[in-house]
């Protein structure tokens, strides 16, 4: 495991909010992570807590109308969100880069597969000859594991396990240190997911590459990250190492999480559930989000928001239960 | 689809009141004669031979001869077909110029001031019915200010007969390189073409809006802006040629409206082309001429949907055949 | 954008004074179209106008009045019966192409066109029996009945004679449609011009012919412009794009024309005339109480002023104005507008406000230029002045507007009469003679009034003609089998450069006439 | 609702409630039908109440005199024949709107039908209609229409059925289309796997599901309709005379063109853009209305 | 146990609509969406029917209502031969076999609210009186957890959440008291915690109600949970068939073992070296010959090439297709 030692993205109290014709959806509100050099970090939640929306603020990209209503996101100690566009520009691909859902509707259909490379280093680096930039482009796929006949060939030519490394391939090719992956495999069948996973994890040992992974696969984030963030609501829930969350989950919610999954591994007899559904993000009352479905609530959830406080080394929490132990 | 619309303009011509025969003699002509003209017109014959001997001839690119004139039908045709051309040509051409920019202005910031402004002037200018718009111009620029002529393709004085070849004047002129004769065509071509622009423009720019709205909603254009493509680059050359797919498809149908509307435009500015022909042999009954006009809109048509379908197999490499 | 506005504008400027016209070239435009370009078989007046032009006939009319003159036949002289007429030819005269004119092409003409049996061969069969060349220059024609008119009617564009070498072999008895199916690919006749290009409904360009016998015209080329519509023509005269228009123009537009200092109104009364036509024989109006009913009511200067903006004539007799024996009987019987007389009779009739007597109006909308619809609605207007009539406007296009009177299905409708010649036979029997009404859908048949027609056809006494047509008019009234409406005028209109319009009662209009002046 | 029964100020409520909810849902697009609903009611209520907007008798051919500019006494001036324009406008708003509305539900009724059946049965049936169909659809509608009002002479119910000719083959293809793309859907498949017959899948899983879009279109196939009609008097193959139309007055109107006459044409076209901006308008507003998916984005 | 459901032999083919020349080629392609499928269910047993996308679980759970007619072979429901029903015999077989979809959004009509839903196969069988129907349709929803019943028996599809729709796709589907039910991937649309809440229902409601399933899912964690039997199916045909149990602790297909071998598992301890086959699931238009398998399998020999290899009982109650023991 990478040593914690520098910082290389950090997410400061972000909220975003996106105004609709019926109210304001606060997607995002008062999130705050860090991401090390060469870490992977996993970011699990179900559809709908922001967790998307988050990954795509990075890259200040969340879609409009959605608009940033507080906070910062630092990379290396520049603020992305006040970048002017050039600089944001140069930045998505070359410094940070992104993996969507759905490899297949993530590629242009009308571009080969060269195009897209090609175009991506023209953007990034417009001074590179051709020749030199399909080298790279033909080294890259090597490392892909792609033949090379592909980079003629348009997407729906090629299969989605296919689509979702050339995915890969297009994210590194400008070699940058963050990767966001958002629920890369859920479009892909559970054997191409393994070997994607594989794949993955391969290019970051050999990019030195930081991951933030998106994801509601509890299977996934135990598999890839280091470390994992809860998020429900719009809110982070917990924050703690992979071993220390799937060990000893402190949030309510990831405990239930954790134990509604069915694992192969595991002779269930019962499957723990959670009944209701996440609150409306439109007006959302005061207090903890998870606290209507919340088996241990107790009265000061419903009245104020619990914060994010550490609770041991790489392990914090936003839980009145456990501020109260230490109250 | 030339057999469905030709049997129903058959039928339909059929069923119509009205002979063409007394029509074209005059009030003196004997019952005989009569007879003997429809006799030889075939008009005696029962509707189903009429029907086979109709298709038999057309078969055989044979589109018969008028009734009233006695001419091949394919004359008349060949000499109006152009100015139809010319003048949808130029119509489309206009349409598309003004609707696409309009559309992807509008569609790039959805429900902002642009874009209702652009969605009111697409559908304003989609009610603007093409005569009144072609009044309107005709009123304003032709009577009051003069600057355009409001009827006909070539001015009076333009001896046609001199460079007349094709049909295609804009082509004619510049054949024998007769400039002064190329600009008064192009000059009567202003009115009658903007009009026919501006009013299907309104579509055009729907359209455009509707698709692009729809692209620029697509992963493919997040994951270009994640890969730092820079913005118009990834409106234009991956948004809106992803876009023109679908309005390539929907082109073959705008484009019998644009034919629907060459027909009102050249009525309004007296354009001597196909629709003013359909209408006047219409009123007097010249079933061989109708039919022949309608063969050459369906086939108008069907080569137009063959043109896009093509062109679509060409900018969509999903599409083979 | 703009640079191309620039651009067009330069073009548009360049053209304008580049364009300098030979002062002989005439540009004429017309609403008019062409028909057959054979005399064979056309037989409307524009079509005519051209042969006019481009052919000449044994005889013709002095230019802008009514009388006979000699042209291709010096002269002429008939039996006593009226039934053989012998004419002298011309010598010396050569057809375009080279052929020379004499007795046996004037034959052959005949002899061709009669055989045809187009439209307009009625005014051949119905009188011609035979035609005899009596020598090489005299031709003699022998008639079925004595026609005290008969030169008249070899004024006509049917008698012109034709070339027969332009014709191709094998072609008898089928008439030309484009001048494309000639040899030479020019129609070749004898007159002041020859038609040397022809694009249906754009232009047609007539160059002067050298074997022309008689003097040079000043326009050596005229160019005729078809105008689609009336509008569009006034505008190129007012830009001086055309040099004279002449048929057919708004009301609207002449009006302001007329107020134009560079322009000349060449204005006169034309045999054209409009009248309602009854359906005699079975219709409603079956009853003539009824027919005099509808035509008490009409009130012609108010249709020429609304409709017209006074660019008609109010017509009270079938025979128009200025024509021989005209007696204006309806002005008389009838006046303008008078609802008493009219509820008199229907009242008669047993017809209430609560009852009225009902009746669709038909009109065709385009066959008369686009003024017809109001034309129905200013009638109607005036018919439902009293309340005991009601009325439903109805419309047909023409073809099935002719299709619909031949079958008695209109019991009144708006007829419009150009004459076959100038004649106030060809004004009265073609209405009410029996063969003549059932053309024209009116169905009436009277022997008396057959008898009294076949009295003036064959006479040749002016007194004994003048009779019968008074009387004729004096009993229209009571029988009303029409009803007048309006005469039309005859309105050219060109640039004050051009001169010598000269446009009689037979409705002749020659180019040679003309001349420009600086 | 039920409580609101008998009960007119009740009712009222209900709307404004109803009303000011869904304005503050949709925006612009409520503007936007509500510009359309306030056009349509204007003009309806003209058909309805002609006399309560003019003075004048359409017919009456001594309302002034000949082609007068608009004034106070003629605020569209009069025409050739001394008719008072805008009265003209106002009566005849009746026949435009009149043939407009009965083509239009007439090629409902009859295209709906065939569309449902064609798209539900398929087979032989479905594609020789289909190619019908298509066939007409592709082809110039006004061309089409033209030939129709040729056939059948001029008259009020001659042009409305040209018009209807030309949009049957609008409704059948969008309901076959939607028919045939919602007999894919998985209810229709759960509807068979509950032992839904074929009658009750095409009647209750079907029919309601393409009903929504055929009210749009309906909406926008009237703007068409309007204009088909009016182009269709425009060239003179509507209305006999007699009875006033807006298309076939602006045809009247061109030949004083040159004179300056401008007021003949510009309203009666006016009237037709506006009435046909009216429909549109609605369309589009319910389009995106009763289409919530698209709300969601 | 009786056998409540069975198959013999099953196969589906589906025509390709490929390009013009295929008219003229002898035989047009076809897609083998399942080929020779057989196996039984017997009453009140979960059989889980397992595979990857393409693999044809799907077709074979419409196949076995009849919502497509199959290409061979036959379904047996309670001994009677299901292939040769008539329409009037098959609609009364749709009172007591039932379906549920993957997504319950569109397995629902957007004009029809939740009560009427769920009468209509009421209606449909003319099972009691208005009153009676409501009252037992009020009563269902509370079983499946619509609650409170009352009030979202009034609303529509597009007011519901993902998990009160597929709640209301079960009742639809259990109303008429069916006993056999196809589940088709049911949980494979919704969230991580709403999925356990389904899956918990449909035990519960097995028990309950005395159901029978077939259970279709790629998900072999889920088929663990649920099923007594599963069968694992690749491009149309069954690979492997054996009791929970044996499958999970002594896989036999390769196949099989792949795709136990890549199922993530949420326990970070768990990391395990994968030994994955190569490439994806081939088409099947134009699958490989014998074992279909054999391209991607780590152990193939030349023999898989050749011939289909038979299901096999390699162990009691474990049926195989490969032929290497």
């Amino acid at each position: 495991m990478p040593q914690l030692e520098k910082t290389i993205l950090e997410v400061q109290d972000l909220s975003i909010a996106y105004p609709i014709t019926i109210g304001v959806v606060r997607a995002v509100e008062g999130v705050s992570f860090t991401l090390d050099d060469g870490e992977a970090l996993g970011l699990v939640g179900e559809s709908g807590c922001g967790k998307s929306t988050l990954g795509l603020s990075i890259l200040k990209l969340h879609r409009p109308p959605g608009r940033v209503t507080g906070g910062k996101i630092l990379y290396r100690g520049t603020d992305i969100l006040s970048m002017s566009d050039r600089a944001l520009l140069k930045m998505r691909g070359q410094n940070i880069s992104m993996i969507f859902q759905n490899p297949l509707t993530s590629l242009n259909p009308l571009f080969t597969v060269e195009k897209h490379f090609l175009e991506t280093i023209h953007f990034h680096d417009a001074s590179m000859p051709r020749e030199r930039a399909r080298a790279a482009v033909g080294k890259m796929l090597e490392t892909l594991g792609i033949e090379k006949k592909r980079l003629k060939e348009y997407p729906h030519q090629l299969s989605g396990g296919m689509r979702q490394r050339i995915m890969i391939g297009l994210a590194l090719i400008m070699n940058p240190d963050i990767i966001i992956a958002d629920e890369p495999t859920t479009s892909l069948d559970v054997i191409v997911e393994a070997g994607f996973t594989d794949l993955l994890m391969s290019l970051r040992s050999i990019y030195k590459l930081s991951i933030i992974l998106i994801t509601h696969n509890l299977g996934l984030v135990a598999e890839i990250a280091d470390r994992i963030a809860v998020m429900y609501a719009g809110r982070l829930m917990e924050v703690a190492t992979t071993e220390e969350i799937f060990a000893h989950p402190l949030h309510p919610y990831t405990q239930g999480l954790i134990a509604c999954v069915p694992n192969i591994l595991v002779d269930q007899k019962e499957l723990v559930t959670m009944p209701g559904s996440p609150p409306d993000l439109v007006d959302r009352p005061a207090g903890c989000p998870f606290a209507p479905r919340c088996p241990q609530v107790i009265p000061i959830c419903r009245q104020k928001t619990p914060a994010l406080i550490q609770h041991a080394p790489s392990h914090s929490a936003a839980c009145w239960l456990y501020r109260q132990k230490e109250g | 689809m030339v057999f469905v619309m030709l049997t129903l303009v058959f039928v339909v011509l059929r069923v119509m009141p009205g002979d063409p025969v007394s029509a074209m003699l005059g009030g003196h002509a004997p019952e005989k004669v009569i007879q003997q003209k429809k006799a030889d017109l075939g008009l005696n014959k029962p509707i189903g031979m009429q029907y086979l001997d109709y298709m038999g001839k057309l078969a055989h690119l044979d589109l018969g001869e008028s009734m009233i004139f006695k001419q091949k039908v394919s004359q008349p045709i060949l000499e109006k077909l152009p100015a139809t051309l010319e003048l949808t040509f130029f119509g489309l051409l206009l349409s598309l110029g003004i609707g696409i920019p309009l559309g992807v202005f509008a569609a790039r910031r959805r429900r902002s001031g642009r874009d209702y402004g652009a969605r009111l002037y697409a559908n304003v200018v989609y009610c603007i019915p093409v005569f009144w718009m072609g009044l309107l111009l005709q009123l304003v620029f032709g009577i009051f200010l003069g600057w355009f002529p409001i009827a006909g393709r070539t001015s009076p004085r333009v001896e046609v007969s001199a460079f007349s070849k094709t049909g295609f004047y804009i082509v004619d002129t510049l054949r024998i390189g007769n400039f002064a004769a190329f600009g008064d065509v192009m000059w009567h071509l202003v009115l009658p073409s903007v009009t026919l622009g501006i009013v299907l423009s309104g579509i055009f720019v729907r359209l455009t809006r509707a698709n692009m709205l729809d692209v620029l909603k697509s992963d493919y254009i997040l994951a270009a802006r994640a890969r730092g493509v820079p913005e118009r680059r990834v409106v234009y050359n991956h948004g809106l040629r992803n876009a023109l797919i679908p309005i390539v498809t929907m082109l073959g149908l705008q484009f019998a409206l644009l034919l629907a509307g060459a027909i009102l435009t050249e009525s309004t500015f007296s354009w001597p082309g196909m629709g003013r022909l359909l209408l006047e042999r219409i009123y007097l009954r010249d079933y061989p001429v109708i039919q022949g006009v309608i063969v050459v809109y369906t086939l108008f048509v069907s080569v137009i949907s063959l043109v896009v379908d093509l062109l679509y197999a060409a900018i969509d490499p999903r599409v083979k055949y | 954008m703009k640079r191309l506005f620039t651009l067009l504008l330069v073009l548009g400027l360049a053209l304008s004074i580049t364009s300098v016209w030979a002062q002989s070239t005439l540009v004429y435009g017309t609403t008019d179209k062409i028909s057959d370009i054979d005399p064979a078989n056309a037989y409307d007046f524009h079509t005519w106008e051209i042969f006019y032009n481009t052919m000449d006939g044994l005889v013709g009319y002095a230019p802008g009045g009514s009388a006979l003159v000699p042209a291709l036949a010096t002269s002429w002289s008939a039996n006593a019966a009226s039934d053989q007429f012998t004419f002298k030819l011309r010598k010396g005269v050569k057809f375009s192409d080279g052929t020379p004119f004499d007795a046996r092409v004037v034959k052959w003409t005949i002899d061709r066109n009669a055989a045809i049996e187009g439209d307009p061969s009625w005014l051949i069969t119905d009188f011609v029996k035979s035609v005899e060349v009596v020598d090489p220059y005299t031709v003699k024609f022998i008639l079925k009945n004595p026609v005290a008119f008969f030169p008249k009617l070899l004024a006509n564009p049917p008698y012109y004679p034709l070339s027969p070498n332009t014709f191709p072999e094998g072609s008898k008895g089928v008439y030309v449609k484009d001048p494309s199916e000639l040899k030479g690919g020019v129609l070749s006749g004898l007159g002041t011009y020859t038609m040397t290009s022809f694009k249906r409904d754009e232009e047609i360009v007539l160059d002067y012919n050298p074997n022309y016998w008689g003097k040079a015209p000043a326009y050596k080329k005229v160019i005729i412009r078809y105008f689609a519509d009336a509008t569009t023509m006034r505008l190129a005269l007012e830009k001086g794009e055309v040099d004279l228009v002449y048929k057919s123009l708004n009301p609207s537009d002449i009006n302001d024309l007329s107020k134009n200092s560079k322009l000349t109104v060449f204005k006169n009364q034309g045999p054209f005339i409009r009248y309602l036509a009854f359906e005699t024989s079975e219709s409603v109006f079956k009853d003539k109480k009824l027919r005099q009913a509808i035509t008490s009511l009409l009130n012609r200067p108010e249709i020429t002023q609304k409709v017209y903006l006074g660019q008609a004539i109010p017509l009270y007799s079938m025979v128009p104005n200025g024509m021989q024996y005209q007696k204006t009987t309806f002005k008389t019987a009838f006046g303008d507008g008078n609802v008493a007389k009219a509820e008199t009779i229907l009242k008669g009739l047993g017809y209430t406000k609560d009852k009225p007597f009902t009746f669709d109006l038909w009109y065709s909308p385009s066959h008369y230029g686009d003024t017809e619809a109001n034309l129905a609605e200013v009638v109607k207007a005036q018919i439902e002045k009293t309340p005991l009539v009601k009325v439903t406007i109805k419309s047909a296009e023409w073809a099935t507007y002719k299709q619909q009177w031949h079958d008695k299905q209109m019991a009144v409708f708006f007829l419009g009469w150009y004459p076959d010649y100038v004649d106030a036979d060809n004004y009265t029997a073609a209405f009410a003679g029996t063969s003549g009404s059932i053309g024209n859908g009116i169905y009436f048949s009277n022997p008396d009034w057959d008898a009294m027609f076949t009295k003036e056809q064959t006479s040749t006494k002016e007194t004994e003609r003048k009779a019968v047509f008074e009387k004729v008019q004096d009993l229209w009234v009571d029988e009303v089998p029409t009803a007048p409406l309006f005469q039309g005028y005859l309105i050219l209109v060109s640039k004050k450069s051009v001169t010598g319009v000269k446009i009689g009662p037979p409705m002749i209009f020659l180019y040679n006439q003309l001349k420009p002046v600086k | 609702m039920v409580a609101a029964r008998f009960s007119p100020a009740g009712w009222i409520a209900a709307l404004f409630r109803w009303t000011s909810s869904a304005r503050r849902k949709y925006g612009g697009e409520w503007w936007l039908m509500v510009a359309g609903v306030v056009v349509i009611a204007f003009i309806l209520t003209m058909t309805v109440f002609p006399h309560l907007f003019t003075r004048f008798d359409p017919n009456d051919q001594n309302a002034g005199s000949q082609m007068t500019a608009p004034s106070s006494s003629h605020i569209m001036g009069t025409d050739n024949l001394s008719r008072d324009v805008w009265a003209r406008i106002v009566y005849g708003a009746q026949t435009i709107l009149g043939v407009a509305i009965a083509a239009a539900l007439l090629s409902a009724i009859i295209g709906i039908p065939l569309g449902l059946l064609s798209g539900f049965a398929g087979g032989v049936f479905d594609r020789i209609l289909s190619l019908i169909m298509d066939s007409v659809y592709s082809f110039p509608g006004l061309i089409l229409a033209i030939a129709f009002a040729a056939m059948l002479g001029p008259g009020v119910i001659n042009i409305t059925l040209a018009v209807a000719v030309v949009y049957i083959p609008t409704y059948f293809r969008l309901v076959r289309g939607q028919t045939l793309s919602i007999k894919e859907e998985v209810y229709v498949e759960a509807a068979r796997a509950i032992g839904a017959r074929r009658g009750t899948i095409l009647g209750r899983y079907i029919f309601p599901n393409v009903i929504a879009t055929v009210v749009v279109v309906l909406s926008l196939n009237i703007a068409d309709a309007i204009m088909t009609e009016a182009a269709l008097s425009y060239i003179g193959l509507g209305l006999p005379a007699g009875i006033p139309d807006w298309g076939m007055d602006l045809s009247m109107g061109k030949k004083f063109l040159p004179s300056g006459i401008w007021w003949m044409i510009t309203f009666p076209g006016l009237m037709i853009m506006l009435l046909a901006l009216g429909f549109t308008m609605l369309g589009e507003g319910l389009a995106e209305i009763l289409n919530p998916r698209l709300l969601e984005k | 146990m009786a056998t409540l459901v069975s198959t013999t032999d099953l196969v589906k083919e589906f025509p390709l609509h490929g390009s013009l020349f295929d008219v003229f080629s002898a035989r047009r392609k076809r897609v083998h969406a399942v080929d020779r499928v057989s196996f039984s269910i017997a009453e009140g047993e979960v059989l889980g029917l397992a595979g990857e996308s393409g693999s044809g679980k799907s077709t074979t759970g419409r196949l076995l209502l009849r919502l497509i007619e199959p290409t061979s072979g036959a379904v047996e429901y309670r001994g009677r031969n299901v292939t040769s029903f008539s329409a009037r015999e098959l609609e009364r077989l749709r009172e007591k076999v039932q379906i549920v979809f993957q997504d319950p959004n569109s397995s629902l009509s957007p004009r029809m609210s939740v009560g009427q839903a769920i009468t209509h196969p009421l209606q449909i069988h003319g099972i009691g009186t208005t009153v009676e129907r409501k009252e037992r349709v009020l009563d269902l929803m509370e079983k499946v957890g619509l609650s409170p019943a009352e009030f979202l028996y009034r609303k529509y599809p597009h007011q519901l959440s993902g998990g009160q729709s597929q709640r209301v796709v079960l009742a639809r589907a259990l109303v008429t008291q069916p006993d056999f039910l196809v589940a088709d991937e049911p949980i494979a649309m919704a969230d991580v915690s709403v999925r356990a809440l389904i899956l918990q229902l449909m035990r519960q409601l097995k028990r309950d109600m005395g159901l029978t399933y077939l259970f279709i899912t790629h998900d072999l964690a889920t088929a663990k949970y649920l099923c007594d039997r599963i069968a694992v199916m690749y491009l149309g045909r069954i690979v492997e068939l054996a009791s929970r149990d044996t499958l999970f602790s002594r896989p036999h297909h390769p196949y099989t073992k792949a795709l136990l071998a890549a199922v993530p598992v949420p326990d970070p301890k768990a990391r395990r070296d994968k030994n994955l086959p190569k490439g994806e699931i081939p088409s099947a238009i134009n699958p490989p010959s014998g074992c279909h398998f054999h391209p991607r399998c780590p152990y193939a020999v030349a023999r898989c090439r050749e011939a289909r290899p038979p299901l096999r009982e390699i162990a009691p109650g474990q049926f195989s297709a490969c032929i290497l023991d």
